[in-house]
């Protein structure tokens, strides 16, 4: 058990560090630190194509399909200076943290050769399409349908929350192929080009104004036959090996945003006063545990061989700290902190956290289901009866 | 002794309800106008019906009544989240101006016809000036662009302007937005060591405040437990499973808190009882605090479609926030709770 | 609606603190501020009989079975004097809290003229015959079981939390009447007399070293055939009456106990300088508030005409509310509060409230019962599906 | 980087689990034994085994390892709640004799020969006279009536006493009884102006007290989990009701999070990381605070029995107790935490 770094890492680091901060002092300075998901696209697209210029787009991935096989120290490295220095958030996170590894994982050679290289070289992007309006938390009652008519699917449903689709060029999509299946059964996992007539986008507006999600509407929206993932109706399985994987990494490149929440609390905190409230300095001081306990559990996942039972208490863990935090946002801003700014933001930042760190213990699976997989798959208490 | 409503006061909150349920179909188009409030609904419910007068005595044009029918009226009105001046113009100005004796625009307060707002300052912001006062302040009140009166409020002076400047600003409540006000000029009229009468009135407008809160509280719970019943997921209404049972149950547990604590400080204000101010600091700080909750917990109930902008939930959440900084925090009405109760160090 | 009291009323307060004054600065002073529920056995009869003699015993009874027809306010007063004079527990409890009532409510002729006259005049004393050890919060699933042979019940089985039964003379016990039923049916509700060969006593000692509650075996105890309240068959209805008369003007007499607890904890907290920690501060103040709080709800469920919806609430918020008040306790109390004192003490009354109050939460229905009781009858939500 | 146990630890640890799981049949005979401890465990685990100097430098008798293996076998200690003085002899005094140098006892601690304790006092219990240091103070300790040592523990002195009253007292932790102890004499050894190493040496103890937490807190779920899935309730076992599941995962979310505080701050003593103090204040406090809530939460979920003298809930629960007080609270840890982080006001 080792916490620090060699000095070949701490060289890795260097080199890290070296690169960013030449991109975000240069050409990409306007896309340092920003909290928009969906300002400036053009220039987000370009971003990720100098990072797989460079060779920094997916690290993590093997050699083979464009990485780098970087280790845990360099991965860990890689995505805590990333997000120190305020570079932006990944427009090809979809492809490069879910796809990617599902597809090295299941996909056929021929698919591996078709659709790696354009995550690794950010020219392709890709939006998640899962949940629909009657199967928020319970992917089993899955209704959009897919249906072999010569060599294509034709595709009719509705997904919902729909991340980043309106950047995206491809959507993957799990759809009952096996008419009249019930629950996990019948499911295939189908690739399908998210900009043709069949497809319609409606952008959702999440309650503190933005719209980072979709509806998305298939009405015979069209995919070639082969585009589907680990075989006709076997898509449950692959669905259930990318959620795992959004365990990954990319949560300590998650917990950096967190740190610069914190800080910016903390700033808020001291400028107005409040740090001197014993209530809220203690508030602030567990929420700084919580950074760092999250981090150590982070490591504790990717260090070990096989995923650890901790690794499924992760996603309420972060998500309740995250919720706690922007109710102690709002305390320590106070009233003042209830109007817009003098400057073109309609609220402050701490009123912004307030209501967007809402969304974290409902997206992704809730916190009563991810209680439900802890209680059930971690310690091996009982399912409840069926209804 | 008999801690219920009586048949008369139980109409009164009846009416209410019926007024502010018809008034809800109004919300959104309400909010999102740029007012904050509807001329007609307010009109309606205060002047009308009466409801602006309730507490107020008859000789100043009211109905003579007391805070426990205000605290039933405003229980309904914070059950439809109804976006007014209420707060501010019935709830806290008319108790000051009552309470400090500068009762001439009580009555046009109490029939809707003016409207004013609250500006909390320290007592340094009134200065003598030839004979008069002059107030200098800055801050945020509640519809301070839509009122024809401001009371600057400091801790033992209290003045009613009529000119000042008031810029409506973006407010996280939308159902209750601030505006951004400035105030340099000659008081209409000011009272000065009014310090107990002051404290007095801001405690009745905390009850007020906060029955509106656990009207909103109740109405979150009862949105939530209509939701859950209807919404399926894994073959059975989601409000069959224990988890969301018991969140929900633990909510109740709260807005019936927050209702005894409510109704006991406005029955407390109606008697003039000793332990009146302790009751409002309770009634304080629970009621919001149990919206606060309330509210989060329906956004948490409703899952997906519980942060979009298109349910009310974050509404009723906005709300609680804004509530929570009206007139002052929670933790300040706890920290003079401790105060009345003699929790201070080495006191013994 | 109005808190006050009129001049009849306050009148009625000082004669009712008058007489406990004189009786407790005379022959039961030893009896004052009393918190053990075992100690002195025959002094706290004599006392109950000295409360029958003057007639208050049983206040809130009908006059036709020895009570007074007290008005809710004066049963608020008593209640509240009594505690506030620092008077016993009441050994009566459970005859004059819950049995009686239950008696006035389901019993015949016969069987109020033979019982109710004991439990007013503090010469019987009633146990509690309820769960059992397969049976806790399920108390469809009881096992005794009783069987009428000629003109008596023979009773078998073991009944588990029999509060006081070292000082009873007679136990109600819900028992299975009828062979092979199941749930809640086939139940009825028995008086047994506790003093005989076929019930055997065993006390349970809790976790703060008492031994309030007793384990009870029956082993062919017997009752008269007439001692069946309420009908043969009938006793779940007659067991839910009961359990609803725990909610009655005795809620008022425990929460004076509560408030005994709170300025205990002040005084500790003045006399060790606690009381200046904030966060210790804002604890007192919360518990203070919900005293007052717990008080109020009190009496908007006594002035009712019917049970409103909130008396479902009353017992998950006390025992929060005391469960919690056991963890200030010791936080005020620090490491010298966990040892024993210089007296006979075991241990510190802060320790013993850190110890005994955690019981709240679980005895008379578990706050996940009581959730579910909420829930299911106050919010009209579906039952789960049965197992 | 690799913040996973090497091959080797994890053997300490299996090691160390079978030893106190052989141990823990014993505990009732221990805990209702007068001296609160069973010296044949203590000769056994410390001595034989060699647990009391797997932190000591193998020139001081020990075995050379370091703060993680020590946690590795505290975790296991605290998950059948060893009843011993694990930690104020081998978890706080070896500690804070080596790092003050102080170093000539250690080889009898770590081979579980001697005992000591600690007593925590200001500087202004210790005196010079007569060209050497007199020590007065009164206070509690753990076991101080089995001492050899008594450890005096000021903010920068600490003093070695070999005299020294000690009078057990009935104590709420059962498996860590206090005693109370008089000390008025002349000092064994004393080290003056030894703030930093005192201070670095009382952040390994607490690491070590708060993997014995860990262990206890982990040990309070597996438990319940157990339980729920054994006990029989309206036909089904209780672990399969939501509330209770939900309750469980919420306790194991505590424990994995307790987990990631006390090995990484573990590894941090180890690898004397920069940010050690941090570590250290974190895990003391999250460790302490879980245990309390899986101990609370054990009683709940074990329904009546969980409050009876013959379940072992209720040692689990005086455990935790006993632990926020030992080393300092929990509430103390986060406010030195506020401190190494720079939450002070206006420091910016």
């Amino acid at each position: 058990m080792r916490l620090g770094f060699t000095h070949e890492q701490e060289c890795f680091r260097a080199e890290v560090v070296d690169w960013l901060e030449t991109q975000l002092s240069g050409r990409f300075a306007k896309l340092r630190h920003l909290k928009s998901q969906s300002a400036f696209p053009e220039e987000r697209r370009a971003w990720e194509r100098t990072l797989a210029a460079d060779g920094w787009s997916v690290i993590g991935w093997p050699k083979a399909y464009g990485g780098r096989d970087a280790s845990l120290a360099e991965q860990v490295i890689f995505a805590e200076e990333y997000a120190r220095a305020g570079a932006p958030g990944r427009m090809s996170h979809i492809g490069v943290e879910l796809l990617g590894p599902t597809l090295i994982h299941f996909a056929s050679d021929e698919q591996k050769a078709r659709f790696l290289p354009g995550i690794a070289s950010g020219e392709e992007y890709w939006a998640q399409g899962y949940s629909e309006p009657n199967a928020g938390s319970d992917l089993g009652s899955l209704r959009t349908r897919a249906t072999l008519e010569g060599d294509e699917w034709v595709i009719d449903g509705q997904k919902i929350w729909t991340s980043l689709a309106q950047h995206a060029d491809w959507i993957f999509v799990l759809a009952r192929t096996e008419p009249g299946s019930r629950g996990s059964k019948g499911l295939s996992f189908l690739l399908v080009p998210l900009r043709q007539p069949g497809i319609t986008l409606r952008p959702i507006r999440q309650m503190n104004g933005e719209a980072e999600f979709n509806e998305t509407f298939f009405d015979g929206a069209r995919t070639a036959a082969a585009n589907v993932v680990g075989g006709v109706g076997n898509g449950w399985a692959v669905a259930m090996g990318l959620l795992m994987t959004e365990r990954g990494v990319s949560t300590l490149g998650q917990q950096m945003g967190f740190i610069a929440d914190y800080d910016a609390i903390v700033a808020v905190a001291r400028a107005n006063g409040t740090i001197d409230d014993p209530a809220i300095r203690d508030r602030l001081t567990r929420a700084y545990a919580g950074l760092r306990i999250m981090r150590a559990t982070a490591l504790r996942i990717l260090s070990a061989d096989q995923l650890p039972r901790a690794a499924l208490t992760q996603k309420v863990h972060w998500a309740s700290w995250y919720r706690d935090l922007g109710e102690l946002a709002m305390d320590v801003a106070g009233q003042s902190g209830e109007v817009g700014g003098a400057g073109d933001e309609p609220l402050s930042r701490m009123a912004d956290l307030f209501l967007s760190t809402r969304a974290a213990t409902i997206y992704g699976g809730t916190n009563q289901i991810q209680r439900n997989i802890i209680a059930e798959r971690a310690l091996g208490l009982p399912r409840e009866p069926k209804g | 002794m008999q801690f219920v409503e009586t048949p008369e006061q139980a109409l009164v909150a009846e009416t209410a309800r019926g007024l502010f349920a018809d008034f809800a179909s109004g919300l959104r188009a309400t909010v999102a106008g740029g007012q904050g409030y509807d001329r007609a609904q307010w009109a309606n419910a205060i002047g009308e019906m009466g409801f602006g007068g309730i507490a107020v005595p008859e000789a100043l044009g009211g109905a003579g009544l007391g805070p426990i029918e205000l605290a039933l009226v405003a229980i309904e009105a914070g059950g439809g989240l109804w976006p007014s001046p209420l707060i501010p113009s019935i709830g806290t100005a008319i108790p000051l101006l009552i309470g400090t004796g500068l009762t001439d625009d009580v009555p046009a307060l109490a029939d809707g016809t003016k409207i004013a707002t609250i500006l909390f300052v320290t007592d340094e912001a009134f200065t003598r000036r030839n004979g008069g006062w002059h107030v200098t302040a800055r801050g945020l009140a509640p519809f301070a662009d839509s009122a024809d009166l401001l009371l600057i409020v400091g801790g033992t002076r209290l003045a009613v302007m009529t000119a000042f400047e008031a810029r409506p600003a973006p407010s996280l409540d939308l159902t209750r937005p601030l505006a951004a006000v400035t105030v340099d000029g000659v008081a209409v009229a000011v009272v000065d060591e009014a310090g107990p009468a002051i404290a007095d009135a801001l405690d009745r407008a905390r009850v007020t405040l906060a029955a509106e809160c656990l009207g909103a509280a109740e109405a979150a719970l009862a949105r939530t437990v209509d939701y859950t019943k209807q919404r399926v997921q894994f073959g059975r209404p989601i409000g069959s499973f224990q988890a969301l049972k018991h969140r929900m149950a633990d909510m109740m547990i709260a807005t019936e808190a927050a209702r005894s604590a409510v109704l006991y400080a406005a029955a407390a204000a109606a008697e003039m009882d000793e332990g009146f101010a302790e009751a409002a600091a309770i009634a304080h700080f629970t009621a919001i605090e149990t919206l606060r909750r309330c509210a989060g917990d329906m956004i948490q109930l409703h899952g997906g479609i519980g942060f979009t902008w298109e349910h009310d939930a974050h509404l009723f959440f906005r709300r609680a926030q804004g509530a929570a900084t009206l007139l002052g925090t929670p933790a300040a009405s706890r920290a003079r709770l401790a105060g009345l109760i003699g929790l201070e160090a080495k006191a013994a």
